[in-house]
């Protein structure tokens, strides 16, 4: 087999996983690097990928691989984040239940992962699909209990979108006669317009199922905080990718020439915007972490989703950008909850406190991850959204601007919840014998991703290049002078302009104050409990005086009309209806076999007086 | 036609024992009768006057003189899917009967929920 | 007077055999129906099994009137009788 | 109230039934495929008895179908009665010593009668469901005549179990030989001796052990079953 070729590298995805559970048995060593050694040499082997395509004969259809520089640019972002998944998982899940079938269905999606990626026919995408979603299915329900739950919701929505999806593919197979995505767009092209916007919608609908776009992300939270941490962070950086590579492979591969495209592109944008801002503002209220950051994932795909749907080439590059970054960042705050939780068992805010000098570490992660999602240089997340507004502004769409401006300001206010319920206030008694957690394990992936949002802060040439390729393959003019479009950057954002002026000052500030905080914490007198004076009480040890509980209480107040009208508001109504209609039809069971026979009987009368009827 | 006449009518008493009948052997005589009338409807449909049996037991016999073998093929495999099927409603009636002491499809409500 | 003037062919005979044998059958399925007694009515499906038999013959259909009699009247009814055996011989 | 609901409704299905075959003339030849099925069974299939020809040879997928069904009821009889095991004594009388006796005698007559029956089953009336059937009612005999008798049911399985495999090598072996599946693949030899039209008994041979040892073993499970009073 050649070993440049798509086929070998998808046999080292799989076949890994089925060797890393089958060691399992031997040694737990074994397993683990076994593991690690699939997810790195299938990452190394990305680069040297050639450009051969594959096709297999299977059943009578032709599954094809091949890669397109659209489809490296997300296998980039897999690999980016499936390395530090794993090595993440060694310790994490040392402690927890059944881990040979975590680390089989672990390295099974990340597999069907790729496979999605280079899968250049609809069949094969399908399939790989499908294995994606049970894989992660299998992952989300690891824990039980409410996992179960949360997992079996997932899968609802996600059978949903498979469903629409297969649809579609049924009906441009038979439409095209062929199931490659070129002959597919080419024959589309000439179908009826409103069949093709029927089309778009199901396939659209069908991926952004896993993007969790609203009005369908109603399994994200649940799913996001049930499944096991480590896997969370691959499944909201990297997984979740996936819905938005098919959406954005359907709207610039697909249903370009569409009469259509341009007022659904317009329609997903705002979906896009609504979901961010009303996501950010769900995440202002939770008190768990990871459901906390399982909607800011939410709110974050909402602005790839602007991006994508804008359909500049500045608003794609913004798209993809934010796409790695947010894939980067929320591992990072999905890793450093995941290590809190390891060390203390918690991931409620409300619990949490003070765990800043027993994990520094973490702190550290979740500190560069916040920054970098609030987008403040000079870390990654800020040329990403820079970007969005700047392509949002020239393209026109000022209320989308300031919905997107609103919400990246809101989420300020869940991140800071965040690092202050956890890391800052009062430290608790019981954390006392926290420490932090290992380093080669769990401290090196996080801390390996933070290296990766500051270089791609300093240096966004680093990540625009393959976005420029992806953006080329794709169709955008990509003109070798395109940064002029931007006011911030020029050519390929490495030169020296406003943006390594504003990363030096950046940096600066960053290193004042690290060393300022540093000197303060040194100087850092501990106040005794008896120096603070409760209404003339003495309060006595262990007594906790900061509150991190009802943090945002104003707020939610002000914001709760508009909470309690959102479309959750709705699915549990249409649950509750279904569920109430279903009480109603138990009525026919009457548990009597002998009225089922009765209606039988009667049904088959029914038929026979109608037919006679009829003819 | 008397043959399917009277098929029909068996046919009719069993059904109109599964419908009224309360004793669960009876119930499921009456899917054999039901059983019963089909075959005999079947075969008779398959008749012809004058015919033979559709087996060259002699020389001198052709094709024209026998009677339609594929509803008696039918018929063949169906009364043995007959009797298993009584067969295992006959069981699930022991289970039954163990479980709640009666055969009365009346009392037996553990369906309802 | 017309009664008179019927000759007993061999063809009437096999008419008035025909017609006496799915008299019985509708009787003796009449029969199974309404007798209380189930081992009476499981007699009375054998008897019906048995009835058919005889007519798939009269059809020319010997094969299925071979099998209708080994498993009809012989297997069924046994089954039956088993059943019968291990739950309650009348109906209530 | 319910009876003449029932009546009536078993009337209107009882006329729209009549109507619906009052089309159909009785004892005249409406023969399609049958017709075909008569005239080539001799060439054919070289078995003189058209119906077995259908049952193994046009329709012996159907009836290989069947036999699953019919192994599934087995199964499934077992399954359903499981854990009913009764005692040995659940016999409340001893049979009487005729009924041994003649049990005994006539056993293997009963068992000869049903080999004959479905080996010849392509020249005379009869075949592997008839012949199984009767093989049972043998056994039947058996377990009502003779006290401690109990049908060796790991015996019952490996023939049922052989019976079913030669029934799919026969048709494999038909795929094999680049035909279809199920398709002849012997000599036809000459319509009208046992040993001719090929495939056919060998395959109700087959079905006849199957049968056999499905309905014994059915008869068996459901007689050492308990009253069902704990």
């Amino acid at each position: 087999m050649d070993i440049t070729g798509i086929p070998f590298f998808l046999a080292v995805s799989f076949g890994g996983a089925f060797l890393a559970y089958l060691l399992h048995f031997a040694h737990r060593f074994l397993r683990n690097a076994v593991a690690l050694l699939t997810v790195s040499v299938s990452a190394a082997l990305l680069f040297w990928l050639g450009d051969e395509t594959f096709s297999i004969e299977m059943g009578g259809f032709i599954l094809t691989l091949g890669k397109t520089p659209y489809s490296l640019f997300f296998a980039g972002i897999v690999a980016l984040l499936a390395v530090p998944t794993v090595l993440f998982s060694f310790t994490y899940m040392a402690k927890e239940e059944r881990p040979a079938m975590y680390y089989l269905n672990l390295l099974i999606t990340i597999a069907a992962m790729y496979g999605i990626l280079f899968s250049l026919d609809l069949l094969s995408l399908f399939i790989f699909w499908e294995i994606m979603t049970w894989s992660s299915f299998l992952l989300t329900i690891h824990k039980g209990g409410n996992a179960t739950k949360a997992g079996v919701k997932y899968f609802l929505y996600s059978a949903a979108g498979a469903y629409a999806i297969l649809f579609s593919i049924v009906i441009l197979f038979n439409m095209s006669g062929s199931l490659l995505i070129e002959d597919v767009a080419r024959s589309f092209v000439l179908q009826n317009p409103l069949m093709q916007l029927m089309l778009a919608g199901t396939l659209l609908f069908g991926f952004s199922v896993k993007a969790g776009l609203m009005p369908m992300h109603g399994w994200a939270p649940d799913a996001y905080a049930e499944s096991p941490a480590p896997f969370t962070a691959l499944f909201s950086g990297a997984l979740s990718k996936m819905g938005i590579f098919g959406m954005g492979m359907v709207l610039y591969q697909i249903f370009l020439q569409s009469p259509f495209s341009l007022p659904v592109r317009e329609l997903l944008a705002w979906a896009g915007g609504i979901t961010s801002a009303l996501a950010t503002l769900r995440a202002i209220q939770q008190t768990d972490a990871k459901r906390l950051l399982a909607y800011s994932s939410v709110a974050q795909l909402g602005y790839i989703v602007i991006g994508l749907a804008l359909g500049t080439p500045l608003s794609m590059m913004a798209a993809l950008f934010i796409a790695l970054l947010h894939g980067v960042f929320k591992a990072m705050l999905f890793f450093a909850v995941g290590a809190v939780y390891f060390r203390t068992g918690l991931t409620d805010l409300n619990e949490l406190r003070g765990l800043i000098r027993r994990m520094p570490v973490s702190f550290l992660t979740v500190l560069m991850a916040i920054i970098s999602l609030a987008n403040i240089p000079p870390l990654g997340g800020f040329v990403g959204k820079w970007l969005l507004y700047e392509s949002l502004i020239q393209s026109d769409h000022y209320f989308l601007v300031i919905v997107a401006f609103f919400s990246s300001t809101a989420s300020f206010l869940y991140v800071y919840r965040l690092i202050f319920s956890i890391f800052l206030g009062q430290e608790e008694k019981e954390f006392e014998h926290v420490k932090e957690v290992p380093f080669l394990t769990m401290q090196l992936p996080m801390l390996a991703l933070a290296a990766v949002t500051f270089i791609t802060g300093i240096f966004p040439g680093i990540v625009l290049a393959p976005i420029s390729s992806a953006l080329t393959y794709l169709g955008f003019p990509i003109y070798h002078d395109m940064w002029s479009m931007s006011m911030l950057f020029n050519e390929w954002g490495n030169r020296i302009n406003l943006l390594a002026m504003i990363s030096v000052i950046g940096t600066v500030f960053l290193t004042g104050f690290t060393i300022l905080s540093l000197y303060r914490m040194r100087r850092t007198r501990y106040v005794t409990t008896k120096d603070i004076h409760t209404s003339g009480e003495v309060p006595t040890e262990n007594e906790n005086l900061t509150y991190a509980i009802n943090f945002y209480q104003p707020f939610e107040r002000a914001v709760y009309p508009v909470l309690s009208k959102s479309i959750r508001a709705w699915i549990d109504w249409i649950g509750r209806s279904v569920s109430e209609f279903g009480d109603f039809l138990r009525h026919i069971y009457t548990g009597d076999g002998q009225t089922y026979a009765w209606y039988v009987v009667l049904f088959l009368t029914f038929m026979l007086a109608a037919g006679s009827w009829l003819l | 036609m008397i043959y399917y006449i009277v098929s029909i009518i068996v046919m009719l008493i069993g059904l109109y024992a599964v419908l009224m009948k309360k004793n669960l052997i009876k119930i499921v005589v009456g899917l054999s009768l039901i059983d019963s009338g089909t075959h005999l409807l079947l075969v008779a449909i398959g008749f012809i006057k004058g015919g033979t049996a559709p087996i060259y037991s002699e020389p001198g016999l052709t094709a024209d003189a026998m009677v339609d073998p594929v509803p008696q093929a039918l018929v063949l495999t169906a009364i043995v899917i007959g009797v298993a099927v009584t067969a295992v409603a006959l069981a699930m009636v022991i289970r039954i009967y163990a479980q709640h002491k009666t055969l009365d499809i009346r009392k037996i409500r553990s369906l309802k929920w | 007077m017309m009664l008179l003037q019927w000759t007993l062919t061999p063809d009437l005979l096999y008419q008035a055999g025909t017609g006496i044998l799915l008299f019985l059958l509708v009787v003796a399925a009449i029969f199974s129906l309404v007798q209380k007694d189930l081992l009476m009515a499981i007699v009375g499906t054998s008897l019906v099994s048995l009835i058919l038999s005889v007519l798939f013959l009269l059809l020319h259909a010997p094969d299925v009137a071979l099998t209708e009699a080994a498993i009809g009247v012989a297997l069924t009814t046994v089954i039956f009788l088993i059943a019968l055996r291990k739950t309650g011989r009348y109906e209530e | 109230m319910k009876k003449l609901l029932a009546t009536f409704l078993l009337g209107f299905i009882g006329f729209y039934l009549y109507t619906a075959f009052a089309g159909v003339p009785f004892g005249e030849s409406k023969m399609k495929v049958g017709k075909d099925y008569l005239e080539t069974t001799v060439p054919k299939t070289g078995a003189v008895n058209t119906v077995t020809s259908i049952v193994v040879n046009y329709r012996g997928f159907d009836t290989l179908g069947e036999v699953t069904v019919l192994f599934l009821a087995a199964t499934g009889l077992g399954a359903i009665l499981f854990g009913m095991k009764g005692k040995p004594e659940d016999k409340h009388r001893e049979p009487s010593s005729i009924l041994t006796t003649g049990a005994k005698a006539l056993f293997p007559i009963i068992v000869l009668l049903g080999a004959y029956i479905f080996i010849h089953g392509h020249l005379t009336p009869g075949g592997g469901f008839q012949g199984g059937t009767i093989i049972a009612t043998g056994v039947l005999m058996l377990i009502l005549g003779i006290k401690k008798f109990h049908a060796n049911h790991a015996l019952l399985s490996i023939m049922e179990s052989l019976a079913g495999i030669t029934f799919v090598v026969a048709g494999i072996l038909g795929l094999a030989f680049g035909k279809t599946f199920l398709e002849n693949i012997l000599p036809l030899g000459t319509p009208g001796q046992v040993f001719s039209a090929g495939v056919i008994p060998i395959i109700y041979v087959a079905v006849g052990f199957k049968v056999g040892a499905e309905l014994a073993g059915v008869l068996d499970t459901m007689m050492s079953t308990t009253r069902g009073e704990e």
